[in-house]
């Protein structure tokens, strides 16, 4: 039976919240602002269903022990901000090679380096998917209310797992620390990891024939299988072979890039006839929102994109829009960074105007109005 | 209700953190409305002046952060000369006088009143001043109603306090209706 | 190949690649013969490593194993020890890759003394990346990058563990192979952090620049700068210096921290329900 | 079984050739010198009869490429060139 | 008197006689394959020239330990790949956001993660700009040759000097182990950093006043100044301001994007009268200027552009180029990194054909022949 | 504010961040009061904080000062030292930054035996982030991750530096405020790498949290937990948990990195005239 | 300078209002009592007296807002609320 | 001359990355050619094969690895084993005959030397029989002059050994041209 409960609560207890409804069984993290509540709410409630929590000595342990413990066969997270994020690549990037599921939160605070420790930002969007060195596949999901903070950290899991992929939930230090009222679900299933069926001797830990995602096994089940960050066959161990050595590039990428109807979402807001789309995500989604409103109080059909998923990055739906508006105003707390991929996708077919802002504060309606007014002048 | 917000202020422990969330679960909870709280973060929260946010709406809330206040609590005159610039100047200003001393004229309408008097002597300890505060700012704005209030802050009080609580809360309506009452009064001679 | 092992090698990925004469082979074989008389169950047992030749250990294991990112197994283990505690975590590792950029996870696991065992294929260079210092070089050693000699001062790891706290720790090498299946017999039994160092040859880099030509002239070193715990006791610091002391030094017992935590999560679960039975009256 | 003239320990001393990287540990720290060296470095039986089976060159093979088979082991000695692998 | 040496040398070799003849006195790093040889030159040449080396226990440490002896005033450098990238991000972006002048050399290996050692990529170019959290400012550089690593050494010292920030020489495993002959100048004169005029107690370490990029003073002589990785005013004390955050992040960008002339450079190969243009850069050029010569030689007029600078994007050029041409060719090795780029600088004026390739082997000249020919079908 | 110190400190950076009676105002004024006796130039001194409340010390210090990343203090601070050995290299740092993410940096720079002087206020929490468990947080401490009581064991950072290399190892408390710039002194004029641990009260989280209400309980809670290092001598290992023994555990001399380095690039020098010489003949 | 007639050791304790934070550690440990509280919680002289000029208020003062004048010192009182801030 | 391509390979300790290099610097240095040098690195250069591959050309040198090599050197059969499919089918191939027992049939020349055996008697140590490979190289392809090569080795050469490079170098050269002469005139019938 569905229980509902209504709770009013931050950004980062939704995230917790929805972590442990999809199964989270193990957090390790060291604690950076603006991400802290997510940690301290996991030592709190973890214990209390049997999962366990951690604090490492910094974020690279952290991921290193979230990775470990995907492989023992436990759902986990780890949740940090921009310095964190950083630290994190290098094994990130481990992660996402050998195909380990696991959901990283990272809460964007004004940067770089130490920058604006408490103030909001969105500027880890591209690092999100290009941080690590080398090709890798990668999922970046982004909340713009507290409500959506909650789905999509179920979402993450879920997605983590279907595609054996690390998925980094992107959210901004507006979204993770304002409060408001969201439901939360009893009804929900643990997310449920694909096993292999295959027996101990015939399980191969990447077997594409299996299709784009082979199933897992986990330790301590009798498998004695290998994991290697080095290039990899089949089979788990290290070759230098180059046709192999693509195959499992290609695979890598393929999983991802066949299966984007499976990923991607976005949502759109009066584009039906828009003559002029925003595009806008996390917190600054809202004061798109509040600019658009107003816009067409003021006459002008101003349109709203917000994507959920920022990679991979909805090209399909940007290219189409771009055909049909006059002109995009991409709007971001940052100094550009998913306007490349807007820009790249409208391939010269719409006006392009921008909203950048760094300055730890929440991007104002007024100056998106103002560029959409422009867009149509 | 179209959009109100209200800006809570005072020093770091007065409590003005837990009194937003409070009025938002209100709202939110127990009065079907839509509401967001949030709050100032960062080295300046340490002491210094605090503040709490509450925006609280019919519709669903697009830009989550105050603008310019339509209400503002101070319980601190450095949170006052703070923030004071973000209250609209038809909005509605609460202060604990006893803290606020210096407040400059302005169209909206000024309540000054004795709120951690008010905790300490009716309800009997000063920590539930926020509480008085709520009370008061219920009858000020009528932004939620008394019952959604009480069932709020029910929630959140540690066991034991509950009548304390409710005291304050009762005792801070009370007294800032009959300020109120007063004052239209006044207005209208 | 001999079939002692070959029930736990991984045969199909023999023969190793590593350059005749290196000591790693040595330490690995002492493993599998001290994991053989441990009696732990192999389906129960993780091997982690991280990145260099002797990390490539854990490719020849027909174990469950992970090979890491460079100075991070020790992190990957605690993930793994700490979300699964019913599982045996080892850790097999070089001096570079536990001591140098995992030199934090080493010392916090200890702290911790979280249920690992590690043990340390210390050879004094990074052999993968051709022999550069490590932070267990002898002082005035000949390195790939201490052309003039090596001007700073090796680590006791032994000495650094004890100090963050381990619970077992012991030091052999490979010229005293048979005390390495003793020792790490007895790092896998203990429930706690346990550590062994075990001095080994790298002849191609380390041996060759530092005027040994041989594996066995590298050895020949080895065994004549080693010092038995005892003796060394006797020794002063000066007279120490440049010596590898070999020994258990460390050998106790204290609160392990999985099985805390598993504690904790009893104590909670006893909570909830005495919750729920005041609920109901 | 039967009881044997000499003071003979092994029963033979297996070289698996292929495993063998021909490092020379064996060789240079046998206790007896009962090993030796062929004209590529590999080591060779050089007196069978001086070994005392103390397996030290066992345990500091890196390669597990030799075996001392015991006069006391029922295992049967290493046949020709075979390798010893599956 | 110019004398000119002719040696027969390795890319990493070139590098190393490049960064000391730029002026290089203090290297710190930590190996790594490809990169290594430049730690052991340095760790030999250093101190023979007065200057110094350091091993340190890690890439993290080792980056910051060279913005250390930056602000020292001594001109620093570390070289490293793949995965010791990703460790030096953080403290890139740090050096980025004090705007400490140094050279960091990534010699690219295939990847993610240990990925194939010893084999050739180019897959950390979009990691060079966006690897760090936050936004920052940049340079990367990219050598096609030998030679081209000595010289691209010796710019990334000026422009790391000229602009205070650190430059990425984003070179690729075959460039940097082949050996070719370059010219060795003595008569070089090291690249000077431009230091305050001003007295202690008038200085700023961050005064906008004096133009984009504010000169610099070095710890211990006098000027007490303070360096902080916070958002910070022009004393370089920490604010939150949002007027002064915005301005901090404004002059960042524009000390770049306001001197792309002086910063970016591109070399052009037939495009004169070119139909299709390849680009290409690293290593892959050179498979790319085989892929012209032979596609001219079947009548095909191929033209080739290679980009010195990676970042700052010559956009400009490609944009201009793209309304020339019928296509581009991109190739790179990698899974498509800069193709984003170009595609983005195409607005759809031409059309784009790809060759990617991650499998640890240079792309071979056909492959790029293949695809010009497809183009102009 | 008194005008003791008023030359050394940046007044218009004044106050501080830092709570009512947070014990890092107390290292600070005793790092001043320690630099002002330690006769050392201040021209030729760089202060170097890594991120934390202890590291903003670095802001208020009228120096060269460099604020760093979290935890990287030390590694800039050798880069630093190695590059312009003439100068004095202070390091300002916090328990988390130094022993947390930064414990690589701390025990390689003790192993290297650099000249850094390095001051460790450690209030066993991460006061900046509002009070998480620390690598020195005391066993049982209810902090903002361990509401059920810590379960690890502490550092106890004065044995593991000592065991990784320093030459200068010292510990006091804020609550033994006239003892502080007396070690610190020591520490600036040792050439070597020294460390003085600085037990500090962070009244704010760690001492709210463990029912220490006010300031001057936790300095008391300081105090009784606190054993000279002579008593200490006296006492079991398990008589010692969870106190803290205040004194000079090292002082010691060992050839310093950077002044051999030098005496290398002199020697280079040498050799290159000599060999110039010779090509001359 | 002229013998004074009690024992006093202080001419004056000076507490700098603006810098003081009312953390209460002076008062806490001053040997003597010699420090009291307003009630705001800052402290204020409660017998100079007392004082023995011990400076332990001065060396634990997270923030230099207290001063001991000594009887041999030249220094001057504190005047008022004067804040000692350049 | 067109773009000529050579890959030296052998073992480990057999000096081939050095001769490549040594070439290399022969044709770019002293003759003025281009060229470019490259070689395998990675865990499998330890022990097994290694090879060195040098490009020597007049123009500038674009694709900077061996594709089809017009030479090859074979001091060991793994290594001949191992590399003989990227030498063209018309390709030159000289191997050290006392390792490399095996060759298949081919169309192109096949040269087989003693060429360790003439370091060790005739230069007087095996070492420099990479030295001996060369002056063959040169003899047999003529991509570098014998002078620039002659050049190159003395600069590599550590002080003492020079007369022995030379004169391992000059073996080697006569040797092959002596060989060269043979089989020309074998085709020849
Ligand atoms: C982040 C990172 N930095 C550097 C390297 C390069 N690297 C690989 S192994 C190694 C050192 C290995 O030394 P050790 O652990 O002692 O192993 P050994 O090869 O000596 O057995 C280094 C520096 C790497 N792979 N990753
Ligand atoms: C890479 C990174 N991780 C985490 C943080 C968040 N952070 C800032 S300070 C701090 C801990 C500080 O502890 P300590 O050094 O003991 O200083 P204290 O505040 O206690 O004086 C942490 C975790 C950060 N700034 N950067
Ligand atoms: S390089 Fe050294 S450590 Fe590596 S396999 Fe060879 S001998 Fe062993
Ligand atoms: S068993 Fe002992 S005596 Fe016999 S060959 Fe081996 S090392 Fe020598
Ligand atoms: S020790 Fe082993 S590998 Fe080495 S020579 Fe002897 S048998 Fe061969
Ligand atoms: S939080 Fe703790 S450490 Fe930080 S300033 Fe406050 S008392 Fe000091
Ligand atoms: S100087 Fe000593 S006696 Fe006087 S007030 Fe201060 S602590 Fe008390
Ligand atoms: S110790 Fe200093 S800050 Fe604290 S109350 Fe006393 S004078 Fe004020
Ligand atoms: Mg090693
Ligand atoms: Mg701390």
């Amino acid at each position: 039976m569905k229980m509902v409960k209504n709770k009013f609560m931050q950004g980062n207890a939704a995230c917790v919240e929805g972590a442990i409804s999809a199964g989270l069984k193990f957090y390790a993290g060291y604690p950076i602002t603006p991400s802290t509540e997510i940690a301290e709410l996991c030592a709190e409630k973890l214990p209390k269903i049997g999962g366990r929590f951690i604090q490492m000595e910094d974020e690279i342990a952290s991921m290193g022990a979230v990775i470990g413990a995907s492989f023992a066969g436990v759902m986990s997270m780890t949740a940090t901000s921009g310095p964190g994020f950083s630290l994190k690549q290098e094994n990130l990037g481990y992660a996402s090679f050998v195909e380990a599921p696991c959901v990283v939160v990272n809460v964007m605070r004004s940067g770089p380096s130490t920058g604006l420790p408490t103030s909001p930002a969105q500027s880890d969007v591209m690092q999100a998917k290009w941080g690590t060195h080398g090709d890798h596949p990668i999922i970046v999901l982004c909340p713009d209310s507290v409500k959506s903070m909650y789905e999509l950290t179920i979402r993450a899991f879920e997605l983590s797992e279907e595609f054996r992929v690390p998925v980094i939930l992107a959210a901004d230090e507006v979204i993770a620390h304002m409060r408001e009222a969201i439901e939360i679900r009893d009804d929900l299933k643990p997310v449920q990891r694909r096993y292999t069926t295959k027996k101990p001797g015939e399980f191969k830990p990447y077997d594409d024939s299996e299709g784009l995602v082979p199933p897992m096994a986990k330790f301590g089940d009798g498998y004695r299988f290998n994991t290697t960050g080095l290039m990899h066959d089949t089979e788990g161990f290290p070759t230098s072979d180059p046709v192999k050595s693509q195959k499992l590039q290609d695979r890598l990428r393929d999983k991802i890039e066949k299966n984007l109807e499976k990923i991607v979402s976005v949502k759109t807001y009066n584009m039906d006839d828009a003559e002029v789309a925003v595009f806008a995500y996390g917190s600054t989604a809202r004061s798109a929102m509040a600019a658009i409103v107003e816009a067409r109080s003021n006459g002008v059909k101003a349109g709203l994109i917000v994507p959920e998923t920022l990679w991979p990055f909805p090209e399909k739906i940007i290219s189409m829009y771009a055909e049909k508006v006059k002109a995009f105003v991409v709007a971001e707390m940052n100094m550009g960074q998913m306007v490349y991929e807007v820009e790249r996708c409208m391939h010269g077919k719409a006006k392009l105007l921008t909203v950048f802002q760094a300055n730890g504060e929440l991007i104002k309606p007024e100056l998106i109005l103002n560029r959409i007014k422009e867009a149509v002048k | 209700m179209p959009k109100y917000e209200l800006r809570l202020s005072g020093s770091g422990g007065q409590g003005l953190i837990l009194a937003g969330i409070m009025l938002g679960e209100a709202a939110s909870i127990y009065d079907n409305k839509e509401a967001t709280q949030s709050q100032s973060y960062g080295p300046e929260a340490r002491g210094g002046a605090s503040r709490s946010e509450v925006i609280i709406s019919d519709k669903p809330i697009d830009f989550p952060k105050v603008r310019q206040a339509d209400f503002m609590l101070s319980m601190t005159q450095e949170s006052y000369d703070k923030y004071i610039s973000g209250l609209r100047e038809e909005g509605v200003l609460l202060t604990d006088s006893f803290f606020v001393t210096k407040v400059k004229p302005r169209t909206g309408p000024v309540y000054s009143m004795d709120l951690t008097k008010i905790a300490a002597e009716k309800a009997g300890k000063k920590i539930v001043a926020n509480v008085v505060s709520l009370g008061a700012i219920v009858a000020l704005t009528n932004v939620v109603s008394l019952e959604a209030m009480k069932k709020a802050v029910l929630d959140r009080a540690p066991s034991g306090t509950e009548e304390m609580n409710l005291k304050a809360l009762e005792e801070g309506y009370n007294a800032a209706l009959e300020l109120k009452g007063k004052i239209l009064q006044e207005m209208k001679k | 190949m001999n079939r002692m092992y070959e029930d736990y090698y991984r045969m199909d990925r023999m023969p190793t690649i590593w350059c005749p004469g290196c000591g790693n082979g040595i330490v690995l074989n002492g493993f599998i013969e001290a994991f053989k008389n441990s009696g732990l169950d192999r389906k129960n047992t993780v091997i982690v490593s991280g990145i260099g030749c002797s990390s490539r250990s854990a490719l020849y294991l027909d174990f469950d194993t992970i090979h890491t990112t460079h100075g991070r197994a020790i992190s990957f283990a605690t993930g793994i020890k700490q979300s699964r505690p019913e599982l045996n975590v080892v850790v097999l590792t070089g001096d570079g890759d536990c001591s140098a950029i995992g030199g934090n996870h080493l010392i916090h696991a200890a702290r911790r003394n979280i249920d690992l065992t590690v043990v340390c294929y210390n050879n004094s260079t990074y052999g993968m990346t051709n022999g550069q210092y490590s932070p267990t070089t002898p002082t005035g050693s000949i390195t790939a990058t201490s052309m003039y000699g090596f001007m700073e001062s090796p680590f006791d790891l032994c000495k650094l563990v004890e100090a963050a706290g381990a619970t077992y720790v012991a030091r052999t090498t490979t010229f005293h192979a048979k005390m390495i299946p003793m020792m790490i017999k007895n790092a896998l039994l203990k429930k706690g952090f346990s550590f062994v160092d075990c001095i080994a040859q790298c002849p191609t880099y380390f041996g060759r620049k530092n005027k040994m030509s041989t594996p066995a002239d590298m050895m020949k070193w080895i065994r004549d700068s080693s010092v038995n715990k005892k003796t060394a006791e006797t020794m002063s610091e000066s007279e120490l210096a440049g010596k590898f002391v070999i020994g258990e030094f460390v050998n106790k017992e204290k609160p392990e921290l999985t099985a805390e935590y598993t504690k904790l999560v009893e104590r909670l679960k006893l909570k909830e329900k005495e919750g729920a039975a005041y609920a109901k009256v | 079984m039967a009881e044997t003239l000499h003071k003979r320990k092994a029963k033979a001393i297996n070289i698996y050739r292929k495993a063998c990287k021909a490092c020379g540990i064996c060789i240079a720290f046998c206790p007896s010198k009962s090993l030796g060296t062929d004209e590529l470095g590999y080591p060779v039986v050089a007196n069978l009869d001086t070994c005392t089976a103390c397996n030290l060159c066992v345990d500091r093979c890196p390669d597990l490429a030799i075996e001392i088979i015991k006069e006391t082991d029922n295992k049967p000695e290493k046949k020709g060139d075979e390798d010893g692998k599956k």
